[in-house]
């Protein structure tokens, strides 16, 4: 009995990852085979069942010297190089398990929601879930850059047929502009395979191509073109509060929550360690730290006048990725830590508010923040959500949010003092374009007579926002068994950017980019 | 680096100086939050009842059955319950330290908060004589503040929403007190911020009282980005947050007065003056009367507002090493204390008076930490929780009868419209007494609270401004001068309120007055206790100097300079610190000399006089009625009753623009000059594919005919060539 | 006599495909195909006696293809004209932009 | 005798040409067609191709021709006179492109110096004389058929098969 015990986690390393990519595949095609009404069910199942199994990684997944763990090979094209690879380390872990959560909530968020071809709908929701999945734990580019453009075609959909009035357009934008990114990402993966000559598309063989100064610089753009796309960087943002606005609750949160982390999780796992020149080239860092910065300020702004909420809260996403963005060119630990944080509380955050968001819109059929008011009166469970969600949002101490940015921004200040400052400044205008929206939804007088019968939450919206309510108060009080998680990984990351200073730099500290891991400075 | 990444294990607490063991410290904090979570629950619970009433096109009354549903009693015995065992618990600690005689921090550490290679930051509770001070304050006033909420706010329908706030706030309040680093500290510092936007906002229904609290939130972060600024520095500098490395490695790893220790000093200074509403971020405090009365007694007189002098003097090694810094703090904290003292002359709220003159003393507050007294600033902290959440209390009592009385009487007027009032002494005796109190106190009239703290932080700001090596000396002498001032203009606008709210005629509606009666007896006692507390509360620091003299009942006053031994081991370093910069503080007034015990007599003399007279001057004006008053306009007066003008140019100077500049960052940067570009490219491509599918006729010839052409071509070129 | 069949099988492909470029009527379009297809068939005639009997192999799929082509096209244009009422190709402009 | 019968089947071959693009009628040019084709069939029978005469007279003018009839008539075509030619610019177009393809084709039979079957034409004709000799017309096309192009062959059959099944569902009326 104790043997068998004992033969459980190594069996369940063996398969778990091969599971959590194909098992929405599986149901997929169960949805596929079953009647309408039944669909929401069986697609809801599969992926609780899917987010089930993922929770053994929380106890399975050693981050050990920040390898990959429970990798996997098998040819897949041999006379390209290309196989069929899947590992997770610190980096991916808690994407994976942010994809294997926030999907069955997308789902049962959707019930409601999706009233027209439900088996379409809810395919395409398994599909993009496996699409996801396999851009977080693909190890081989290629099957990388198959999961990441696979992620599209669902979206592409689920936007297009479910969405709001102008769903074409936001439909089109979203797909073009994304296109164009990872085109041209395509080139540069070419390019790397070929000049690195091991005729593998192997991660390891894409960390060992020699590529001098200037072709890392070119293709730096490549990449950091694809992924800032999908961040989005501004000023590449305009698709996001389309594609937003246009799509049903459930594409609205898996975008929020999945899709933007791709962009994130690249610059992490490919931008960095594949061109560590490039990435601390001084103007490259100006660059992309700028960008960083004004996506804080400027999303931030434009948020507080919209009038739409959605659009609003799509905003916000710019917002907070932004913090990602320097906390990820600070190259420190602690920049690179809160990035990671910040993509995890944004992603249940921002989530948990679209979720909300269409809880109001199903309710009104209205995402106007002046048709509401004084909602708070008549439905308390649903403020006491929407209050708390929109906390953790703009990162008030003891959410989610608070870590993240923290951390993000230490991390900064370490190594690009301006940059932190200002960037800090968005914690004020966080407040400022969320605690109006919250106010005008919430607050005031009761006065439109069809707001009186706003529904509170049902037991349903109960177990979708409770999960994500509880994990964003729980980052927010203790993160340390997070931040151990991650930390190896992302010491591996910055173990090969300064492998590349010295080699670029003689050691010296480059004055653009600063030391990274230099201990307390001592006061001259 | 080199911190092993672990998957944690179960952390216990675990004590680092065990020369004394504090008593359930964590359950002093944990109160408060499990008040707030059973209290929130059946604030949830009665709002659903609420709700679904108001769906139902009716309103639901609490208080309409033969018995108050258990929603609204169960809050009344956990609410304040949880903050009594929280007081006893704080005391019985306090008992503990004072025996242990204890020189260094009991620092309790429970559980690692955030851990990444270089930082390390434990959610770890810090008790010292300082964090002790604050938690018997805190708790104790708190306490009390309960005890009278449980009377002023009976016939709320949030009943238990308001104790789930009120518990939430002493929670985060309590964190701010006892973190045992920046970051801890921080926690409680926004939590509080967040307790006051809840509360101010308490009735969200209401436009303008959810605005207050929007703005009291966005000001707060205004300062809280100062201090987030200050704690990346001082992580930049000593790689830690806790307090005890950075206050033991203060000296060696900053240069005094050098660049680095002035910024963080400074940026912790912008905290400190969002929080406690310093000259130019007061602006929210005023507004912040918009919350229940019990809560501004609490939030913005007692406890959270003086947050920001607990951190200066938290901090106060650091400032002593930064004497510009020192400077600034001291003449931001004066210039609030004559700026607010000025306003309240003009206002005719009685909460606003109250509110202005908490900004007043909080400035005091500043002063007496800028100038290094930091002993004598958290002393003033101490005895104005006593007298200003007396004033408040009272305040709300009189607002209680006013608002209850204008109600039978189907009255609109203003219950908080001080030219409403007059005449209230006949019929709220005990209030009338404690309020005299208060004022009294507050003016500085010895031997009750006010005078002695008061006194202190004025005689610092004369003894240092003569200091040997003071660089700042002169303004040191402008400050004392202003704070002189100011303490008159307080014994002014104080006995002004008191006049005008319970002497001279009745100016209440006629219909109402027989309806104005005392509060009861669950909310005068509390204002019984605060009122003692008023009055004995400045014995525990009576100055040296005047400690024989009459003035300290020739030495029979048995605590003479107590709290400034028992704060010694915290502000000892600073002390050092300082004198050793400064040089030793001279003991005696500029300019015309004098020792403490002339300036102390005089003065309290001085505040005599100004009652008096205001007494006998205002005591035999007509004051019109609120709803026939003219709006003042233009001269001194005008400038006062318009406060300065600080919401007008926060509006035009900050608001506008951001809001403006938010506008145009999305009506042309967004729309026209991204997507402008972007949808260009699109148009283009479009434009291009139209040109080109002109060739597509539809017509079968031409299909054949270009067909033909094509394969011409192509046929053409091997042929020919 | 090679000579002359491939200049009668060029004059045929030539009006052939002059009659698909001039004629409105579908079914004549077709008819010109054929002549076209003619034209190559008897190019290839000719040239089998100069290169063996491949040549009539092709003439025999080409005419394998033609009978599908038109039984296939003539479908079609019963189906166009059920709905247009017309074998006039100027009116089937569905392709137009 | 051979070169007038070619030049009478020429001119015949040619003038139906011209009949089937210029006739008004559908019928008329379908019958033009027909004399084309069967003139195209004796020509092939003057390059002793007698086995592909025979097919192109039965199953072309035949049975392909006569669906073509059958369509013209179920379509009731007959009745327009109206004149389907393009004139003007269409007119001048198609007869440039004609040039061009005459062009394109007197180069590609005459132009080129060598084209490779100006050579020995006279073996291979004898040659394939003696095979039609020893195996008969038909025998001559089969064994090659059914040996070396058996896989073409079959793919044929398969094209006839999906081309009956297409125009049975295009042809069929939607209900």
């Amino acid at each position: 009995m104790t043997d068998f015990i004992a033969s459980i986690p190594p069996l369940y390393e063996d398969w778990v990852l091969h599971a959590l990519l194909w098992l929405p595949v599986a149901g997929l095609f169960h949805v596929m085979a079953a009647a309408q009404d039944r669909a929401k069910h069986i697609a809801f199942s599969w992926s609780g069942t899917v987010f089930v199994l993922s929770l053994g990684l929380w106890w399975s997944f050693d981050p050990g010297g920040g390898g990959f763990a429970m990798q996997s090979s098998t040819p897949w094209i041999e006379s390209w190089g290309v196989s069929y690879a899947l590992g997770l380390d610190g980096i991916s872990v808690f994407m994976v398990m942010l994809t294997t959560l926030t999907t069955p909530i997308a789902i049962l968020g959707s019930f409601e929601y999706i009233k027209t071809r439900r088996k379409a709908f809810y395919a395409l929701m398994l599909l993009l879930q496996t699409g996801v999945v396999g851009v977080f734990l693909a190890t081989d580019i290629f099957l990388f850059y198959v999961f990441f453009e696979l992620t599209l075609i669902p979206m592409y959909f689920i936007v297009g047929i479910w969405g709001g009035e102008r769903r074409i357009y936001a439909a089109v934008k979203f797909f073009l502009y994304t296109a164009v990114g990872s085109l041209l990402m395509l080139v540069a993966i070419l390019y790397i395979y070929f000049s690195s000559g091991s005729g593998s598309f192997s991660y390891e063989a894409f960390l060992g191509a020699d590529l001098t100064m200037r072709e890392q610089l070119w293709l730096f753009a490549a990449f950091a073109l694809a992924f800032g796309i999908k961040v989005p960087i501004f000023p590449l943002h305009t698709w996001l509060p389309d594609a937003h606005v246009e799509a049903p609750t459930p594409g609205s949160v898996i975008l929020a929550s999945l899709l933007l982390k791709m962009g994130t999780y690249g610059f992490l796992r490919f931008l960095l360690p594949f061109f560590p020149g490039a990435a601390q080239h001084p103007t490259v860092v100006a660059v992309m730290l700028a960008l960083g910065v004004a996506g804080i300020i400027y999303a931030a702004w434009v948020a507080a006048v919209q009038p739409d909420a959605k659009k609003l809260v799509a905003y916000t996403s710019v917002a907070h990725m932004g913090f990602v963005v320097i906390g990820v060119f600070a190259m420190t630990v602690n920049g690179l830590q809160g990035g990671l944080v910040v993509m995890i509380s944004h992603g249940i955050s921002t989530g948990a508010l679209f979720l909300l968001l269409g809880m109001m819109y199903e309710r009104r059929h209205t995402r106007r923040i002046e048709d509401f008011g004084g909602i708070g009166r008549v439905a308390p469970f649903f403020a006491t959500a929407f209050v708390i969600t929109a906390l953790a949002s703009i990162g008030l101490p003891g959410t989610s949010g608070f870590i993240g940015e923290f951390l993000a921004l230490i991390g900064t200040f370490e190594t690009h003092a301006v940059t932190a400052i200002i960037a800090a400044t968005g914690v004020i205008f966080a407040a400022y374009y969320m605690l109006p929206m919250v106010q005008r939804v919430l607050f005031n007088k009761l006065e439109k007579p069809e707001n009186r019968t706003f529904a509170d939450l049902s037991r349903r919206e109960c177990v979708v926002l409770g999960p994500l309510v509880a994990l964003m108060i729980w980052i927010g009080v203790h993160p340390a068994p997070f931040l151990r998680r991650m930390e190896p990984s992302v010491q591996v990351v910055l173990e090969r950017v300064e492998e590349a200073r010295t080699a670029l730099f003689d050691g010296a500290p480059d004055p653009g980019a600063g030391l990274a891991l230099s201990p307390a400075g001592e006061e001259e | 680096m080199g911190f092993a990444a672990s998957v944690p294990g179960p952390h216990l607490p675990v004590q680092e100086v065990a020369q004394w063991e504090p008593v359930l410290p964590g359950l002093i904090i944990l109160l408060p939050l499990l008040g707030f979570v059973v209290n929130g629950v059946l604030a949830l619970r009665s709002a659903a009842r609420s709700s679904a009433a108001l769906r139902a096109g009716t309103e639901w009354d609490p208080f309409a059955g033969p018995a108050r549903p258990r929603t609204h009693t169960l809050p009344t015995w956990i609410g304040p319950g949880v903050m009594f065992v929280a007081f006893v618990l704080a005391l019985w600690n306090f008992a503990g330290m004072y025996g242990a005689e204890l020189h260094d921090p009991v620092v309790v550490r429970y559980w690692t908060w955030i851990v990444t290679g270089n930082l390390q930051i434990d959610a770890a509770i810090q008790l010292d004589q300082l964090s002790m001070i604050m938690l018997l304050v805190v708790t104790g006033v708190g306490f009390l503040i309960h005890v009278f909420s449980v009377g002023y706010m009976k016939d709320d329908t949030g009943y238990p929403r308001y104790f789930a706030y009120l518990n939430l706030f002493v929670f985060f309040m309590l964190v701010l007190v006892m973190g045992a680093g920046y970051a801890m500290m921080f926690i409680g510092w926004e939590g509080v911020g967040l307790c006051s936007y809840l509360l101010i906002g308490y009735w969200f229904t209401d436009r303008e009282k959810s605005d207050a609290g929007k703005k009291a939130f966005i000001v707060n972060r205004i300062g809280d980005l100062g201090f987030l600024l200050a704690m990346f520095l001082l992580f930049q500098a000593f790689g830690t947050l806790d307090f005890g490395p950075i206050f033991e490695g203060a000296e060696g790893r900053l240069a005094a007065g050098g660049a680095t220790v002035t910024a963080i000093t400074l940026l912790l200074m912008l905290g400190a003056a969002g929080k406690s509403a310093q000259v130019p971020l007061h602006v929210w405090l005023p507004d912040a009367m918009a919350g229940p009365t019990p809560v501004s007694a609490l939030i913005h007189a007692a406890t959270m507002v003086t947050a920001g002098v607990y951190m200066v003097a938290r901090s106060s090694v650091l400032y002593a090493l930064a004497p510009t810094s020192q400077a600034v703090v001291a003449g931001v904290g004066v210039l609030t204390a004559l700026l607010a003292a000025t306003i309240a002359l003009q206002q005719h709220d009685i909460k606003k008076v109250l509110a202005y003159s908490t900004v007043s003393q909080l400035g005091f507050m500043f002063l007496g930490a800028g100038v290094g007294a930091f002993t004598a600033a958290i002393f003033h902290l101490m005895t104005h929780a006593f007298f200003k959440a007396l004033l408040f209390l009272g305040a709300g009592a009189v607002i209680h009868a006013m608002h209850h009385a204008l109600h039978r009487a189907d009255s609109h007027e203003d219950a908080q419209d001080m030219r409403n009032m007059g005449g209230l002494k006949d019929r709220m005796r005990i209030t009338w007494v404690v309020m005299w109190v208060a004022t009294l106190a507050i003016a500085g009239i010895w031997p009750l609270a006010g005078f002695f703290s008061k006194d202190e932080i004025i005689w610092y700001t004369a003894a240092w401004a003569g200091a040997p090596s003071n660089p700042f000396g002169t303004l040191y002498t402008v400050y004392w001068l202003v704070a002189l001032v100011t303490a008159m203009l307080t014994a002014f606008y104080m006995t002004r309120l008191m006049v005008m709210t319970f002497h001279g005629e009745s100016r209440v509606d006629r219909n109402a007055r027989p309806h104005l009666h005392e509060a009861p007896r669950v909310m005068w006692v509390p204002l019984a206790i605060l009122a003692v507390l008023s009055v004995f509360g400045g014995w525990v620091n009576v100055p040296e100097p005047l400690a024989e003299s009459f003035l300290g009942l020739f030495g029979a006053l048995p605590m003479s300079e107590w709290l400034h031994h028992w704060l010694e081991p915290v502000t000892h370093d600073a002390a050092a610190i300082q004198t050793a910069a400064l040089g030793e503080p001279a003991y005696r007034a500029p300019l015309v000399g004098g020792g403490e015990f002339a300036w102390a007599l005089a003065s309290t003399l001085a505040a005599a006089v100004v009652v008096l007279a205001a007494l006998r001057a205002l005591g035999g004006r007509k004051y019109v009625a609120a709803a026939r008053d003219a709006a003042v306009s233009g001269g001194l007066r005008g400038i006062l009753a318009n406060k300065w003008y600080f919401d007008e140019a926060f509006d035009a100077g900050i608001v506008r623009p951001v809001l403006a500049a938010s506008r145009w960052c999305w009506k042309v940067v967004d729309t026209v000059l991204i997507d402008g570009f972007v949808n260009f490219v699109g148009n283009f491509t479009r434009l291009a594919g139209w040109t080109v599918s002109l060739f597509q006729t539809g017509q079968a010839n031409t299909y054949a005919f270009v067909l033909t052409l094509g394969v011409l071509l192509v046929l053409g070129a091997a042929v020919f060539l | 006599m090679l000579a002359y069949a491939l200049l009668l099988s060029a004059a045929l492909f030539v009006i052939g495909t002059l009659g698909v470029i001039v004629r409105r009527n579908a079914i004549i379009i077709f008819l010109s195909i054929e002549l076209q297809l003619n034209a190559v068939n008897l190019a290839f005639v000719a040239l089998s006696r100069y290169t063996g009997i491949e040549g009539q192999l092709f003439v025999f799929f080409v005419m394998t293809v033609a009978a599908a082509e038109a039984a296939v096209g003539l479908a079609i244009i019963i189906s166009i004209f059920r709905h247009y009422k017309t074998v006039n190709v100027d009116r089937f402009n569905l392709l137009k932009w | 005798m051979t070169e007038i019968l070619f030049v009478l089947f020429a001119v015949v071959a040619l003038g139906g040409a011209f009949g089937v693009v210029l006739s008004r009628t559908p019928v008329a040019s379908l019958l033009f067609m027909v004399a084309t084709l069967a003139s195209v069939a004796g020509i092939y029978v003057l390059f002793e191709a007698h086995f592909l005469a025979a097919i192109q007279v039965l199953v072309y003018a035949g049975a392909i021709m006569v669906l073509f009839l059958f369509v013209i008539m179920l379509l009731n075509l007959g009745h327009d006179y109206r004149a389907d030619l393009k004139y003007g610019l269409w007119s001048l177009l198609g007869l440039v492109v004609a040039g061009l393809t005459a062009g394109v084709l007197g180069q590609a039979f005459w132009g080129a110096s060598d084209t490779g079957f100006r050579g020995d034409g006279a073996a291979v004709a004898a040659a394939l004389d003696a095979a039609v000799r020893e195996q008969g017309a038909a025998g001559v096309i089969a064994e090659p058929l059914f040996t070396d192009y058996v896989v073409a062959f079959e793919l044929m059959g398969l094209l006839l098969l999906v081309a009956i099944v297409a125009a049975v569902v295009l042809a069929k009326p939607k209900t």
